[in-house]
């Protein structure tokens, strides 16, 4: 079976926000919430490199780990949901990821947060695919209509890819022989260490 | 108990005003305690989603309702990039990404993605409005329609028709543009104009003159087969995002990419070498390229000789800058112009892209010159690879300047000239007596050098003038009368420079039309009580019509939904203000009209008859559907059909497009490449300057397109030529008759330009590109200073043009403005650029609450050398004032973007003027949710000699903190 | 008597020191909620294909 | 493995320390260097949690990946989920042992049936105030830590969820008011819980709890009061205050900040716990007629004389007891 993953190649991402704003459109985030972000570090200096990224659907996951009432779930291509219906939106997941993806409604005094919303990876959550109570509380799930995340989907230079991880490290596999480098993917490391 | 709230909620703040968004502490600090029990009363439903957190949800997909899928082309850029909709009852409910587009292949940017938000039109204008006694009143379109066309003719009656100023859109479908300057000539006016004149006037007019056409030459996919880059002035990774994934994919097929720019972009983040050098230098910069290109031998003698007339007098102009006054007057270290020169020359074919950067200048037509000469020394234009690929601006902007509103020309580049307007008085169906009886006959004017002519032949006032056409004194123009009223469509007027006199002009107009989706910054940042009308108008989403990409593909556009609110698209409005205005039966003559509503193929048809000039004439409305239907079959690299019913055709047909659809040419992919027929899309460079010039042969040498009977230069086709070739009884006698007297431009049959091909040449013949514009200012392009320069001392040696009296119809200032030194007391050099999430003047991105999420403030980019010493600190707020005065309120973002002694800010702001949020002048429920200071409150005077572009791209400013 | 009983103590708090320190790779589709029909619908080949499909149409370059 | 995260801890201490140090020099110069390709320096600065820039206004997000949340899971998920269960039994198992070997402080003479006013109305509604908020708080506190283990196989994930729901609220609105009722208290007993030097011979006595020795003396405050008592001040202050820092995420306090209060707050709260357990037992079964004194506000004469001999005579002068 697949093992979904998402990578960024720097080398050709461009922050235009195409994967932040195709994330907004698809699953109608509302106004304080980004699933999705570019991160830009060494702004305006040679080396400047920008870097799209959103929950990486850890192996491991660090929120599901910690999570309290055991929200979360990964289904069998490894792609990591969680269940609003039970989220207390205590925040833990948020402490926990090292990719700043837990994201909450509010953020109010007396720690009320909200039910805690994260990318998805176009996959909903438990709820009966496609139909409107999930797409409310999830958004759009695109994998039970066969189709991947928006996100990578219409990413402007391809620079952000999802789905299958094999077909994914090996189309990057692939672009890093051409330009002659070594493969240095953000993120996969800690998303996805060397599996038992 | 009252606990605090964040500033995050569900929805996007009604107000949501640039300072709250950014400096979230501020805020909270202000909002304070404002919850109430709120908080806990919404935990009460403990284990079940709070039903108000879907409440914004508003157009959920729903469950077994059928979904239709509508394809339409994005309406933010020129590249081009297909946008499937998702329609649900009519609504909008999602978007898909268009993986068949062989431009696009499914990629979008921020604004691409964004496109579904104008589905849901939550800041439109919803229904026509006028501001009576400082507040809006609804009207009827009816009532709206009648109210201002009196006005109009009584104003026409009064003053002439030169007296309304007639602003189109590059943002308007083809059909729309062409109407816009059809409309404009009907009412008996050249006063007409749209973005393109601030946007790429100076390169259509620079590169048309170098080389016969104004536009991109090759192909955003075409640069997979570039050995390198070279971007000047172009920041194509905010600008123009999809296209850097061909960008990147020629990167990585091994091309060496360049960046030369003020400011160290996101483009320049990918490139291989990058180079600062001081805005307006362009011309010295390429000019220190070629220096050792010509030291070195490099450039390609075997090219120039049979293709290029006048290197030798750039030779001696380049002999001028050596390296060390390209490293003076540039600001660019020697290696740096050596590398690049190296580079472009080991690397070929090699294209050059420039944008903004190389066009806003006083001198942009010189800069654009310097270009296309460049790429002429090293032999790189006509070939994959190579190019000039001039990123263009708005989606359409490139086929509204070609068949749209230009106050210099009629649809097709035909010009004004008497012999023009007959033309298309016989392509319109209309007496030309008639129409020459709608303009001002009352007597002639100054058009400039001399000459007197009447309003119909002299070049209307442009838009980057509109303002001067209000307030100069009515002795120094060359019309009757002052503006009296504009009628804007589709234009923002932000991006405009000398906003303060802007606003003064907006006070003395008589009448303010505004027929825009959205109410721009022109409906408030004058202190107008009255005389302001909204008209709302329906996005390109909302009608069909063709739009021309950059590189010059035609693409159809199906309609995604109904009008939202009450608006109405372009070519209604237009129709029932010609009905008004009483001449719409002549203008819809050739036109269907259903319900008010012209029939859009028929308007596409009328310029298919007519403009033969560039080749409009192939791209019918079923060959452009066909197209869009069969989109996978096209190659994502030469982007020819494969198979499939457009075999052999290039998508989206690329103009020129020859002969009557039924000609079947496939268009042209790549201009001027001779390796290929011109029956198959190949071309040479255009015979337009005559044949000779000085005694000295104008017309190619030696080289001619494949298959070419004629293995020479040639000039352009006449009905005399083909009788001289013994050419003339290919023709039918049908085209006989018709092509009598004429040539391949005027030929209404298509007939000449059919059997020019037949035989293998190019209708507009085979010369040479010219280095030497000799009916230009500057016959070899130069470096001039700009009129506002920080190198005060280089202007003795650099000096601008003397001042000139009637220029488009205005006095136009140069050395009374230069002799002022103002570089003491404003010491930063400010130009202006783009954000990736807004586009133009921003009003329709900035009211798109994914977009204006993304960038909630206007900032000025300051380097951190500049910030200390003027005590700019960053995130706060500081004034940036311009020498003429207009000063801008934002805030300082201290970044190594910008070297010492330039400033940047972007351009899209609007909704502020001078330190005052304009928010409550804003029809209710309209104010865009980003609002800022618009840029241009603070750019000064300079206009470009050639064709009055504004001087957007160095001019001064001084900054102090508020 | 005393000395014994806090060395007993102090070895009891250490002995309390132990956590799962393994990565724990969480089992996929083990969830312990209201069942998620894409479970089960991920499971067939069909729609694996189909992503792939998907996968090599959109994010590829062509 | 274990060696992998003790690895990881070293790295990311170290790599935060050098970031403090270097921050500068990674940026460098902005000398062109063309066809340089600083690749090197982005990846340190990705995994020294560099910060960029960002369009995304929510907190953290400039940082790409940060390393201190598996630290922070690591430590929550092992040394504070694993200890503390075995730190409140032990402590449980403590007090048991210490139940069988001693037995219960009996009061040495029959009750008198004299009444000494020992706590005011104020102070037990100020002490069953805090105490009833410190249980809820426990109560709650526990269940986010062990609930998953615990209560989820016993009651399921919904019920769970709903209670935790709840619970979470209780914990996040109580908080302050028990924080709140701390201060007060330690406004109101401060003084007479200054140690002085008898104190150390009440130590030294054991309270005169264990063995046959004579009571030591002992004012209105004994020693062990006293060490109970600056010990709820300095859990309180501490468990309130990084409980504020995770109850108000509304002032913009970092992420490592909000995790590092919660390492604090919960292995105080745990402390805190266990501490109120001997407090608990002595209060109640520990030593007869204690409780009735914070319950009805007196004692017996006999107590007072047993247990705060001093307090006693400057009582008995005041109420004009006399000497027996």
């Amino acid at each position: 079976m697949a093992r979904m993953k998402f990578l960024c190649d720097t080398e050709r991402c461009i922050e235009c926000n195409g994967c932040v704003t195709a994330c907004n459109n698809e699953n109608n985030v509302p106004w304080g919430i980004n699933r999705r972000h570019v991160v830009t570090l060494g702004d305006g200096r040679r080396g400047e490199k920008s870097v799209s990224v959103a929950c990486m659907h850890c192996t491991d996951a660090p929120c599901a780990a910690v999570c309290p009432v055991d929200c979360f779930y990964t289904t069998e291509d490894g792609i990591v949901l969680h269940d609003k219906d039970l989220c207390i939106g205590c925040g833990y997941c948020f402490y926990a990821c090292p990719f700043g993806a837990p994201q909450y409604p509010q953020q109010e005094a007396f720690g009320v947060r909200g039910k805690m919303d994260k990318c998805t990876f176009c996959a909903g959550g438990p709820l009966p695919d496609n139909s409107k109570e999930e797409f409310l509380k999830y958004g759009r799930n695109r994998i039970a209509e066969g189709k991947l995340p928006l996100c990578a989907e219409m990413c402007a230079t391809k620079a952000l890819l999802a789905g299958d991880g094999t077909v994914v490290s090996e189309i990057y596999r692939k672009r890093v022989m051409k330009r002659g480098g070594r493969p240095d993917a953000l993120g996969w490391q800690t998303a996805y260490p060397a599996e038992k | 108990m009252k606990p605090f709230k964040k500033s995050v909620s569900r929805k996007a703040p009604e107000q949501a005003g640039a300072p709250e968004s950014v400096d979230r502490r501020t805020f909270l600090r202000r909002s304070g305690w404002v919850v109430g029990s709120g908080a806990l009363l919404g935990l009460l439903p403990l284990s079940t989603m709070r039903r108000t957190e879907a409440a914004d949800k508003d157009t959920p997909p729903q469950p077994g309702v059928k979904t239709e899928y509508r394809r339409t082309i994005c309406t933010h850029c020129s590249v081009g990039c297909g946008v499937i909709a998702e329609i649900q009852n009519g609504v909008w409910i999602g978007q898909e990404p268009d993986f068949d587009s062989p431009i696009n292949l499914g990629a979008h940017c921020a604004k691409g993605a964004s496109v579904r938000d104008h589905g849901n039109g939550h800041k439109r204008v919803k229904y026509p409005m006028k501001l009576v006694n400082g507040s809006w009143t609804r009207l009827s379109w009816d009532q709206a329609v009648n109210e201002i066309g009196d006005r109009l003719l009584r104003i026409r009656e009064e003053s002439g028709p030169d007296a309304v100023f007639w602003c189109g859109s590059s943002k308007a479908s083809n059909e729309g543009a062409y109407l816009q300057r059809k409309f404009a000539a009907f009412w008996g006016s050249n006063n007409c104009d749209h973005q393109a004149r601030i946007c790429h006037s100076t390169t259509v007019a620079g590169v048309a003159n170098t080389w016969g056409y104004g536009a991109m030459t090759n192909s955003y996919n075409d640069m997979h087969n570039c050995k390198a880059m070279l971007f000047i002035g172009s920041n194509a990774a905010e600008a123009h995002p999809v296209a850097m994934q061909h960008v990147l994919r020629g990167k990585e097929n091994g091309a060496k990419m360049i960046v030369v720019d003020p400011r160290f972009t996101r483009t320049a983040a990918h490139a291989d070498i990058y180079v600062r050098l001081r805005p307006g230098t362009d011309v010295g910069f390429t000019y220190g390229v070629l220096w050792h290109i010509f030291k070195n031998g490099w450039e390609d003698t075997q090219y120039i000789s049979q293709r290029v007339w006048g290197m030798e007098e750039i030779r001696k102009e380049v002999a001028k800058w050596p390296p060390e006054v390209v490293a003076n007057v540039c600001g660019t270290p020697e290696e740096q112009v050596a590398l690049v020169a190296r580079t472009m020359a080991e690397n070929r074919p090699g294209t050059l892209v420039w944008c903004m950067g190389g066009t806003q200048h006083h001198i942009g037509n010189n800069i654009v010159r310097a270009f296309c000469i460049l790429q002429l020394a090293l032999g790189n234009i006509g070939v994959s690879g190579g190019g000039a690929n001039i990123f263009r601006g708005h989606d359409n902007v490139q086929g509204a300047t070609d068949v749209g509103p230009n106050c210099d020309s009629l649809p097709g580049y035909y010009g004004l000239v008497e012999a023009a307007w007959q033309y298309w008085a016989e392509v319109w169906g209309v007496d030309y007596e008639w129409l020459k009886a709608r303009f001002d006959r009352t007597r002639t004017y100054d058009a400039g050098s001399g000459q007197l002519a009447f309003t119909m032949n002299i070049p209307g006032i442009p838009v980057s003038r509109w303002i001067d056409g209000v307030l100069e004194d009515p002795k120094n123009l060359s019309q009757r009368s002052n503006f009296r009223a504009v009628f804007f469509q589709g234009h923002a007027c932000n991006s405009q420079t000398r906003g303060v006199e802007m606003k003064k002009a907006l006070e003395k107009l008589e009448m303010v039309v505004i027929s825009d989706p959205y109410p721009t910054h022109m409906a408030v940042m004058s202190d107008r009580k009255d005389g302001i009308y909204l008209l709302p108008t329906a996005t390109q989403f909302e009608t069909v019509g063709s739009v021309t990409a950059s590189n010059r593909s035609l693409q159809w556009r199906e309609k995604v939904i109904d009008p939202l609110f009450e608006s109405l698209p372009d070519h209604v409005v237009l129709y029932k203000l010609a009905k008004k205005l009483g001449f719409a039966e002549q203008m819809f003559k050739n036109i269907k009209v259903n319900q008010d509503e012209p029939l859009i193929e028929d308007v596409l048809r009328e310029i298919n008859r007519g403009c033969w000039t560039i080749g409009y004439t192939g791209q019918s409305p079923e060959r452009l559907k066909l197209h869009a239907e069969h989109r996978r079959t096209f190659d994502t690299t030469t982007l020819q059909a494969k198979g499939g019913p457009c075999d052999g055709e290039y998508y989206g047909l690329p103009w020129p497009c020859w002969g009557n659809p039924g000609l079947k040419h496939p268009g042209t992919p790549l201009l001027y490449d001779p390796s290929k027929s011109v029956a198959d899309g190949g071309l040479v460079f255009r015979a337009n300057f005559g044949t000779e010039r000085n005694g000295q042969n104008l017309l190619a040498e030696g080289l001619f397109s494949k298959g070419s009977e004629i293995k020479d230069g040639y000039p352009e086709f006449t009905a005399d030529l083909l009788k001289k070739l013994g050419w003339w009884d290919d023709l039918t006698p049908e085209e006989k008759k018709a092509a009598e007297g004429r040539n391949w431009k005027t030929d209404l049959s298509g007939g000449i330009q059919r059997v020019a091909i037949k035989h293998g040449c190019a209708p507009f013949g085979n010369a040479k590109a010219r280095c030497v514009v000799w009916n230009f200012p500057d016959a070899v392009p130069l470096h001039r200073e700009p009129l506002y320069t920080p190198r005060y001392d280089l202007v003795s040696q650099y000096p601008t043009y003397a001042d000139r009296q009637a220029f488009w119809r205005l006095p136009t200032r140069y050395r009374s403005i230069q002799s002022t030194d103002h570089s003491k007391k404003y010491p930063l050099v400010f130009i202006s650029g783009r954000l990736v999430e807004y586009e133009g003047g921003g009003e329709e991105t900035r009211s798109n609450a994914w977009l204006a999420k993304l960038q909630p403030e206007m900032f000025v980019e300051i380097n951190s050398v500049d910030a200390n010493n003027t005590g700019a600190k960053d995130g706060s707020y500081v004034w940036l004032e311009g020498p003429e005065g207009g000063r801008i309120k934002v805030r300082a973002m201290v970044t190594e973007r910008v070297g010492p002694g330039v400033v940047w800010t972007p351009f899209h702001f609007g909704g502020w003027f001078q330190g005052k949020d304009l928010v409550d002048r804003y029809p209710p429920g309209t104010a865009p949710y980003v609002r800022g200071e618009a840029c241009n409150t603070a750019t000064t005077y300079g206009y470009d000699s050639v064709t009055q572009m504004q001087e957007t791209k160095g001019t001064l400013c001084r900054i102090y903190p508020v | 008597m005393r000395k014994t009983f806090f060395g007993a103590l102090c070895l009891l708090i250490l002995a309390g020191c132990y956590g799962p320190v393994d990565i724990a790779y969480h089992e996929p589709a083990r969830y312990m909620g209201s069942m998620d029909p894409l479970l089960a619908k991920e499971r067939s080949p069909e729609q694996q294909e189909l992503l792939l499909q998907r996968f090599n149409k959109g994010q590829t370059d062509r | 493995m274990k060696r992998y995260w003790s690895i990881g801890m070293a790295i990311f201490t170290a790599a935060w320390l050098i970031a403090g140090w270097t921050g500068e020099a990674v940026c460098g110069s902005d000398a062109p260097s063309p066809g340089i390709n600083r690749r090197a320096d982005f990846w340190r600065g990705v995994r020294e949690g560099e910060a960029g820039t960002t369009t995304s206004a929510s907190e953290g997000h400039k940082v790409l990946i940060q390393n201190g949340g598996q630290n922070w899971r690591q430590i929550r998920n092992g040394p504070i989920a694993g200890a503390a269960p075995w730190l409140l039994s032990a402590v449980v198992f403590a007090i048991g042992v210490f139940f069988v070997l001693v037995g219960r402080d009996r009061l040495e003479e029959p009750r008198s049936g004299v009444a000494i006013p020992r706590f005011s109305l104020f102070e037990r509604i100020l002490h069953w105030f805090t105490a009833s908020l410190f249980i809820l708080l426990a109560l709650t506190g526990l269940s986010m830590l062990f609930g998953r283990a615990v209560l989820i196989p016993a009651f399921g994930l919904g019920a769970f969820a709903a209670y935790m729901q709840a619970g979470l609220l209780v914990h996040n609105f109580s908080g302050p008011l028990f924080f709140a009722g701390v201060l007060v208290e330690a406004i109101t007993w401060a003084k007479e819980n200054i140690p002085k030097r008898m104190d150390l011979v009440w130590f030294k006595n054991l309270g005169g709890m264990v063995g046959k020795g004579p009571r030591p003396h002992a004012g209105r405050v004994n020693g062990g009061e006293k060490v109970w008592f600056w010990f709820m001040l300095t859990a309180g202050l501490v468990s309130g205050v990084t409980g504020l820092v995770l109850d108000f995420p509304i002032f913009g306090q970092s992420r490592l900040t909000m995790q590092i209060a919660h390492v604090i707050h919960a292995s105080m709260g745990i402390l805190f716990l266990a501490a109120s357990f001997g407090h608990i037992y002595i209060g109640t079964i520990g030593a007869e007629g204690t409780f009735e004194g914070m319950w009805r506000g007196k004692v017996d004469k006999v107590w007072a004389k047993q247990h705060n001999d001093l307090w006693y005579e400057q009582k008995a002068k005041e109420l004009h007891l006399g000497t027996n």
